[in-house]
């Protein structure tokens, strides 16, 4: 990205992503490229498709303002559509990728359309409801296969050229996805419509009377934001070769909530660092005799009380500077 | 002139009052005396702590530290809810209307702490607009009828000091007028008043002493009789 | 005085009526705003002024009557879509975007008409060319000093000042101001008030505002509203000596305000 | 002779749920009943150490399936068995052939483990749907109750037991007289309950699972269904429910299971020892884990190699024999072969001790328990 | 004309009926949840665990202390409450000044705690809890048999939830919570106690949930999950009817359980997301619910 030299003025003035972010980012990009000779790579993946879907949801809570409690009715929906396609169509990767991810935002429109329109707790509640309709769709839409979900979904050859089978090939697959999601919606918070967005949550009524029509730009946002995680849900598809409805359900839009509040809301990494810990959190207790829910409650609670802006909101306000807004 | 202004005794003494709002320290060693039956007005420039000495009174404010004393009872420390409860009604500048409550039950909400308090024919007479709007929900009344009902309901209870915060802000001539004829009806009655006012011609209607402000303290006392010959010393002050 | 009004009518109201569950707001109110003047709506409180404002700016939507914007009805139009057609309010409670900067809050205005608002894959760098134009709207209103703050750390004087660049970032043809100068100090008030003046220079202006003294100094044409109706009309000098608006809004004092 | 053991020790990891739905009924006690297994083993074969290790998949596929792929991976695990919950068990089915080991499922119900979706390398150990569907349809009919309605769980594995149970129901001569798909997840059963009493039928099945199936029964008994000359029979039901439901609401229940505790010297052994470590009699999810990891031991022991293609033909050509099981056998397709046994839950004065719940029906035999090979849609045996 | 649909008539009204049990259960659930964001604005996703913490805490009573049913009825509610206190006083108290998504967040984490904690110490299979003997038994209506103790649900419900209506919207009581959730710092100085005001408000937001709990040991099981499926139903019915209405949530639970009856007739398979469908096109219509009031 190239940045030109301002006037002193404009220094001050503009909070744009200057080049300490760019570095971090490449240092994370690094670090993602080597991981899987030191990591598992399937636990990588898993942990960057659930990184993207925060990403995603973080789209629309942190910049937008909305709280989209039915988030996993994309996330899992596309799942189903990817499994789908590659398995019984028997479609190649990429399409069965851009099916899920069409479908996925097909629905966020459909959603976006009917909630769109309300805000806060309603807004949360309408999603809700939506989701459950999908998870009762899940349920019994034939090609589901109910609680059985669709199992054995075969990876295929990505472009005709490259094995997914090979879990390396997946990784890099997974991540230059990942890597195309995330600079997607960096690119999203930092243009012209990011400004807006910007504006309506600050200041709808405002932004009204400057002539902008809110809902529109909402529904923008809300459908990107659908896509994407419905990206991150067909590709974990892909990875797990299955798809099921424990992606469907509400618990699961909790947990996208729980991995973005974690890691810090309406921060471009925090989603990603959240996304990390709770699966690696929910990984390593599943060999303990330690409850679960009652762990990752604790988290909940704790991050709740004592560090809502999150782990790397609360880096970024520690650190000397301008925040990431 | 009222029988109130002869007896001399103390009503609100506050010394050396200090304010804070989380790290930002508003007030600076206030000092200042209202005694029983009084009219008096604190002046000020915006955010010269007009309204922050009034919080800082109803023990709202984040830390205060100093003496304020209300007939003789200290009231750093003491609870919150308690201090209303010893007859100090309070009007806030933003008026506080709820618009969960409808006209009537935000008259009627804060509880009566005294005898002696107006009753709801009176409060209607005093201030037609509020009369047969009693369903209506709070919010719903226009600025300048809210900013009525807010000044309506602490006359219900009785409260002996009565701390009104610009009262007059965003009224029509007629009603300031009205108000103005309140103001006056309670002193009267016995009531004693503090009051915020930009609007120092108004306040040279009604009151009796001006205390100004600057900076979070208290710069000058001006006696009404006074204020003419002050003139000039009042506009540096306000920067009129 | 401002310049000389042409005409024209630019904004008109023909039987505007408002109802809430059976109590009349505003009645049948007939309003002509010409083209180049700054008109002033006042009134006892409760009188309707808000509520005539909201509806023409289709905040809120009328029982009954016509609203004409340049000859064309715009009594069904989005309010969004007004502010497109150059009709903009201010709001009484201060509006602007508190975590922005100064700046930002003018640029967002101004990044409108690129049309460019719904590219998600453009870079904010796109917007730098505004810069210029946002910091000459920011000096017009004195906030120069203040440009690289963020909105919510200004002084209530100061934002006032920024709704005001923010405005007239849209370079709208008709301002409408809802009581521009409640809760200001007196050392706002005047500069505040030499601003508008200055804005209404090639532009409509239609006002809520009680400073008397500030509308008697502004105004071209007043329009006295009392109990939803249209009680007087004229200009200061007429509408004051008239006995009913005396009775109803001024009380016996005439000016009381400061 | 180590060469023969990949990395030197016989691993097995026992995945399952230790806090849903399933964990009372499987959970804990299929870690202690595979711990005795290998206890019995001397916690050696051959001289080379048996590891166990667990985990919990929370019924999520994709943690299960992630957890048994780290396994194999990364732990170098020979074997995975348990596995409560179908779509974690079908998962985990797909990886065990790609990775070449071996899985044994003794908890999941999905008769698709050994149909479409068998593997050489799945055993599906203690019951399945058809053998649920077949044993209960049969086994009452023939006590004399013909006409049925369902109460089914509105899924797959409620779908698969109402038609399964419903096909042998009228082969044998009975009648389905009516159903109601009831939504999952719902707490209250009353009005399902209501147009079963409404029915003329003799026998409410109810084909559902896990709490569903408690409060229907629950909920039976507050609306008299009992007293009002229905018989309730529950397609799918552990002891460890019975005992939580209590002998008055379940009463008169009948059910079907491959193994009850006190069906001989050699179960009642087991389940004492399995009741002092757990203070709880076995269930027969967990009394088939034991029977699982024994069986697995014993063929490598055999062979003297943990390779995957030999033990599994191992495990194969040996019959199955231990307390629970008597002359069982391993088919192609992976489906062990036992008796089954029909149960009615005894009143509370006929009961003597506690858990002292079951008297026996009628046994069904192994061969007309199980799906036989010709039906079968496995593709292993289609090649053949 | 015997039937109606196909379906006769008396079976009709049976069904209704029990929609009405439901519903009541509904009422009360749901009462609880909009007394608690009408007064603190605080979305409170505990409320299904504070359900279950209440039949445990009946259950509890009777297995270790011997305290029977009506015992429970009065002592789980209060226990609940209680707990309900400690939460608001140490947890709840400091979001108030946040953003209300936050309030939500919480309470979702306490609800993972609650039934994670359960579930970990008594298992998922449920504990049985018996029928008071006063109730046993039931009544043949003639188109039915309507247990006694499900009469004794509707009749106590009801009852819990007309009385708390009155309260809050017909006393002065109420007016003080109404004002506290727009404005605390202003009821505060007119002389009333708010912390305290607010804590026994939640306290008693959840006790009804306790209380609904107890009502409902003896029907399902006892078990750590019975109330994570049913918040979310109860959820739906408090944004249909308004969220913080209190009349609404009242009526809507009731008609809910009502339509959701019906649907079991007709389409059992659909009587699940019967709310869900009702709730959308409730919010498409009437953003703020049947009896909610625009803020
Ligand atoms: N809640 C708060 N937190 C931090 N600072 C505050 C707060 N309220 C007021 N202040 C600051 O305290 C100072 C005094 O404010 P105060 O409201 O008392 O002024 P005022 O004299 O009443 O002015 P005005 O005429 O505008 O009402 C101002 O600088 C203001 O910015
Ligand atoms: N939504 C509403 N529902 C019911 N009555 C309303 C509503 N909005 C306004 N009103 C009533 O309509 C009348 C006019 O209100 P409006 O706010 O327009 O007055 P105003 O002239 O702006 O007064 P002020 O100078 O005090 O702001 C008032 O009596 C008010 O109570
Ligand atoms: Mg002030
Ligand atoms: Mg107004």
């Amino acid at each position: 990205m190239t940045m030109q030299t301002r006037d002193t003025l404009h220094e001050g003035i503009v909070m744009y992503g200057g080049s300490p972010k760019i570095l971090l980012a490449g240092a994370g990009l690094l670090l993602a490229v080597l991981a899987p000779y030191a990591l598992y790579p399937v636990f990588l993946m898993k942990v960057l498709c659930f990184a993207l879907f925060a990403c995603a949801f973080n789209l629309l809570i942190g910049f937008a303002g909305l709280l989209s409690f039915g988030h996993a009715a994309f996330f899992g929906g596309a799942a189903y559509i990817a499994a789908h396609v590659v398995k019984v169509w028997g479609w190649a990767p990429e399409f069965g990728l851009i099916a899920a991810t069409a479908v996925a935002g097909l629905m966020g429109l459909v959603f976006g359309l009917i909630a769109i329109r309300r805000q806060g707790i309603y807004f949360a509640m309408i999603t809700l409801a939506l989701s459950q309709m999908v998870f009762f769709l899940a349920l019994q839409l034939p090609f589901t296969h109910g609680e059985d979900g669709i199992q054995g979904v075969p990876r295929g050859t990505l472009f005709g050229l490259f094995d997914l089978g090979q879990p390396l090939t997946m990784y890099y697959t997974v991540l230059a996805i990942f890597v195309a999601g995330f600079a997607l919606i960096w690119r999203t918070v930092h243009s012209p419509f990011g400004q807006v967005l910007k504006a309506i949550r600050e200041n709808e009524p405002r932004a009204v009377s400057l002539g902008y029509r809110t809902d529109r730009y909402k529904l923008v946002a809300f459908v990107l934001s659908a896509s994407l995680a419905g990206l991150a849900g067909g590709t974990k598809a892909l990875v797990f070769q299955l798809a099921s409805l424990t992606d469907v359900t509400w618990q699961m839009s909790g947990e996208v909530v729980l991995m973005t509040l974690l890691g810090g809301m309406g921060t471009l990494f925090g989603p990603v660092v959240g996304a990390g810990l709770v699966v690696t959190l929910e990984s390593y207790l599943a060999s303990t005799s330690l409850p679960v829910p009652v762990v990752i409650g604790c988290i909940f609670v704790v991050c709740v009380l004592l560090f809502r802006r999150g782990i790397v909101g609360e880096l970024l306000h520690r650190l000397p500077g301008k925040g990431n807004r | 002139m009222p029988d109130g202004m002869n007896t001399k005794t103390a009503m609100l003494e506050i010394a050396d009052l200090y304010g804070f709002y989380g790290e930002s320290h508003v007030l600076h060693g206030v000092s200042l005396e209202v005694r029983q039956g009084e009219v008096v007005t604190l002046l000020g420039r915006n955010g010269a702590g007009k309204t922050s000495t009034m919080r800082a009174i109803m023990g709202i404010m984040g830390k205060r530290t100093g003496s304020i004393r209300f007939q003789g009872t200290e009231l750093i420390g003491m609870a919150q809810h308690r201090i209303p409860r010893l007859g100090i009604g309070y009007v806030p500048e933003e008026r506080g209307i709820f618009s969960s409550l409808s006209v009537d039950e935000n008259l009627t909400l804060p509880p009566v702490v005294k005898e002696g308090g107006m009753t709801v024919p009176q409060i209607h007479e005093l201030f037609p607009n509020l009369r047969g709007r009693g369903s209506t929900q709070g919010t719903r009344l226009s600025g300048g009828e809210q900013q009525m009902l807010a000044i309506a309901r602490i006359l219900r209870t009785g409260a002996t000091l009565i701390l009104l915060d610009e009262p007059t802000e965003g009224l029509a001539p007629v009603i300031i007028e009205q108000i103005g004829v309140a103001v006056r009806a309670l002193k009267q009655r016995g009531f004693t008043i503090v009051l915020v006012e930009q609007n120092f011609r108004f306040a040279a209607t009604i009151a009796d002493r001006h205390y100004v402000m600057e900076e979070g303290h208290v710069v000058d006392m001006i006696p009404n009789d006074q204020l003419h010959a002050n003139m000039d010393k009042l506009h540096t002050y306000l920067g009129v | 005085m401002t310049t000389g009004p042409t005409d024209d009518i630019i904004l008109e109201a023909r039987g505007l009526t408002k109802e809430f569950k059976g109590f009349v707001a505003v009645r049948d109110v007939n309003l002509q705003v010409r083209r180049g003047t700054i008109h002033a709506l006042i009134g006892p409180n409760g009188a309707g002024k808000s509520t005539v404002f909201n509806l023409l700016t289709k905040f809120l939507t009328p029982t009954r009557g016509q609203i004409l914007y340049k000859g064309r009805d715009i009594t069904r139009t989005k309010p969004a879509d007004i502010a497109l057609m150059g009709l903009v309010r201010s709001f009484q409670i201060s509006a602007f975007f508190p975590h922005l900067s100064v700046l930002e809050n003018v640029r967002v205005a101004l990044q409108r008409p690129l049309g460019t608002s719904f590219h998600f894959w453009k870079s904010e760098a796109s917007l730098h060319d505004l810069h210029g134009r946002a910091l000459e709207l920011i000096e017009a209103v004195n906030l120069t000093p203040w440009a690289g703050h963020t909105a919510a750390e200004l002084p209530y004087g100061r934002k006032r000042a920024l709704e005001i660049a923010t405005t007239l970032a849209l370079d709208p043809e008709v301002m409408l101001l809802d009581e521009p100068l409640a809760g200001m100090g007196h050392e706002d008030i005047e500069g505040t008030a030499a601003l508008i003046k200055r804005v209404a220079a090639d532009r409509t202006v239609l006002m809520v505002e009680h400073n008397l003294s500030v509308v008697a100094h502004l105004s071209d044409t007043i329009t006295v509203l009392r109990r939803g109706e249209i009680l007087a009309e004229g200009p200061y000098e007429v509408v004051s000596r008239n006995p009913q608006v005396m009775e109803a809004y001024m009380g016996t004092g005439g000016a009381g305000h400061a | 002779q180590s060469a023969a053991y990949s990395d030197g020790k016989i691993k097995i990891g026992i995945l399952t749920d230790l806090s849903g739905q399933l964990s009372d009924s499987t959970g804990q006690g299929s870690i202690t009943a595979a711990q005795m297994a290998v206890e019995d083993f001397g916690g050696a074969v051959n001289g080379t150490p048996v590891e166990l290790i667990f985990a919990d998949h929370q019924n999520k596929a994709d943690v299960g399936a992630s957890t048994a792929r780290r396994w194999y991976d990364v732990d170098q695990v020979d074997a995975i068995m348990d596995v409560p919950n179908s779509a974690v068990a079908l998962a985990v089915q797909q990886i065990t052939k790609e990775k070449d080991r071996v899985a044994i499922f003794s908890s999941p119900a999905s008769s698709d483990l050994t149909g479409k979706a068998c593997t050489p390398n799945g055993i599906h150990w203690t019951y399945d749907t058809y053998a649920l569907a077949h044993v209960t349809g049969e086994a009452v009919v023939a006590s004399g109750f013909d006409s049925w309605y369902f109460l089914t769980s509105d899924y797959a594995f409620g779908h698969a037991l109402e038609r399964d149970t419903g096909a042998v129901v009228e082969s044998q001569k009975g009648k389905v007289v009516g159903s109601v798909r009831m939504p999952a997840n719902n707490a209250d059963f009353s009005s399902f309950l209501l147009q079963a009493q409404a029915s003329p039928a003799k026998v409410v099945a109810l084909a559902t699972a896990g709490a569903d199936t408690q409060n229907a029964i629950k909920q039976a008994a507050e609306f008299g269904l009992g007293q009002s000359g229905k018989n309730i029979v529950a397609l799918l039901l552990a002891i460890s429910e019975v005992h939580a439901l209590g002998l008055p609401a379940t009463q008169g229940i009948m059910l079907t299971t491959p193994f009850y505790w006190d069906m001989d010297d050699q179960t009642r052994a087991f389940s004492k020892r399995f009741f002092e470590k757990r203070k709880a009699m076995p269930t027969f999810y967990q009394a088939g884990v034991y029977g699982a990891v024994s069986h697995y031991l014993k063929a490598i022991k055999a062979t003297g190699t943990d390779a995957a293609p030999t033990v599994m033909k191992t495990m194969k050509e040996t019959p199955v024999n231990d307390f629970m099981t008597k002359n069982g056998t391993v088919r192609e397709d992976g489906r062990v072969l036992r008796d089954m046994y029909l149960f009615q839950v005894k009143t509370p004065a006929e009961s003597k001790s506690p858990w002292d719940y079951y008297k026996l029906v009628r046994s069904v035999p192994a061969d007309r328990a199980f799906r036989p090979l010709s039906e079968s849609d496995c593709p292993l045996v289609k090649k053949m | 004309m015997s039937h109606l649909f196909g379906i006769p008539p008396q079976a009709l009204f049976g069904q209704l009926l029990l929609g009405l049990i439901n519903g009541s259960f509904y009422a009360l659930l749901s009462l609880g949840l909009a007394v608690i964001f009408g007064m603190l604005n605080v979305v409170n996703m505990a409320h299904g665990a504070l359900y279950m913490v209440g039949a445990f805490v009946a259950w509890l009573l009777l297995t270790y202390l011997g305290v029977g049913y009506w015992g429970a009825l009065v002592l789980a509610p209060l226990a609940v409450g209680a707990v309900g206190l400690v939460l608001e006083r140490t947890m709840l108290r400091r979001l108030y000044k946040v953003d209300h998504l936050y309030g939500l967040l919480l309470t979702f984490g306490l609800a993972l705690i609650f039934e994670g904690a359960f579930r970990h110490q008594y298992g998922v299979s449920g504990q049985p809890y018996p029928i008071p003997e006063l109730l046993k038994g039931g009544i043949n209506l003639g188109f039915m048999y309507l247990p006694t103790y499900r009469g004794w649900v509707v009749a106590a419900s009801l009852l819990v939830c007309l009385g708390t209506w009155f309260a809050i919207e017909r006393t002065k009581l109420g007016a003080y919570l109404r004002a506290a959730t727009e404005n605390p710092t202003l009821v505060q100085a007119f002389g009333i106690n708010v912390p305290v005001m607010v804590s026994l408000t939640y306290g008693f937001g959840v006790a009804l949930a306790g209380l609904a709990g107890v009502l409902a040991a003896p029907i399902y099981q006892v078990s750590p999950l019975m109330g994570s499926n049913l918040i979310i139903v109860v959820f739906a019915v408090v944004v249909i009817g308004g969220m913080g209405s209190i009349l609404g949530a009242i009526v809507t639970g009731l008609g809910l359980g009502l339509l959701e009856g019906l649907a079991k007739v007709f389409y059992p398979e659909a009587s699940n997301i019967v709310v869900f469908v009702i709730m959308a096109v409730v919010l498409m219509v009437k953003p703020a619910g049947l009896f909610g009031r625009e803020r």
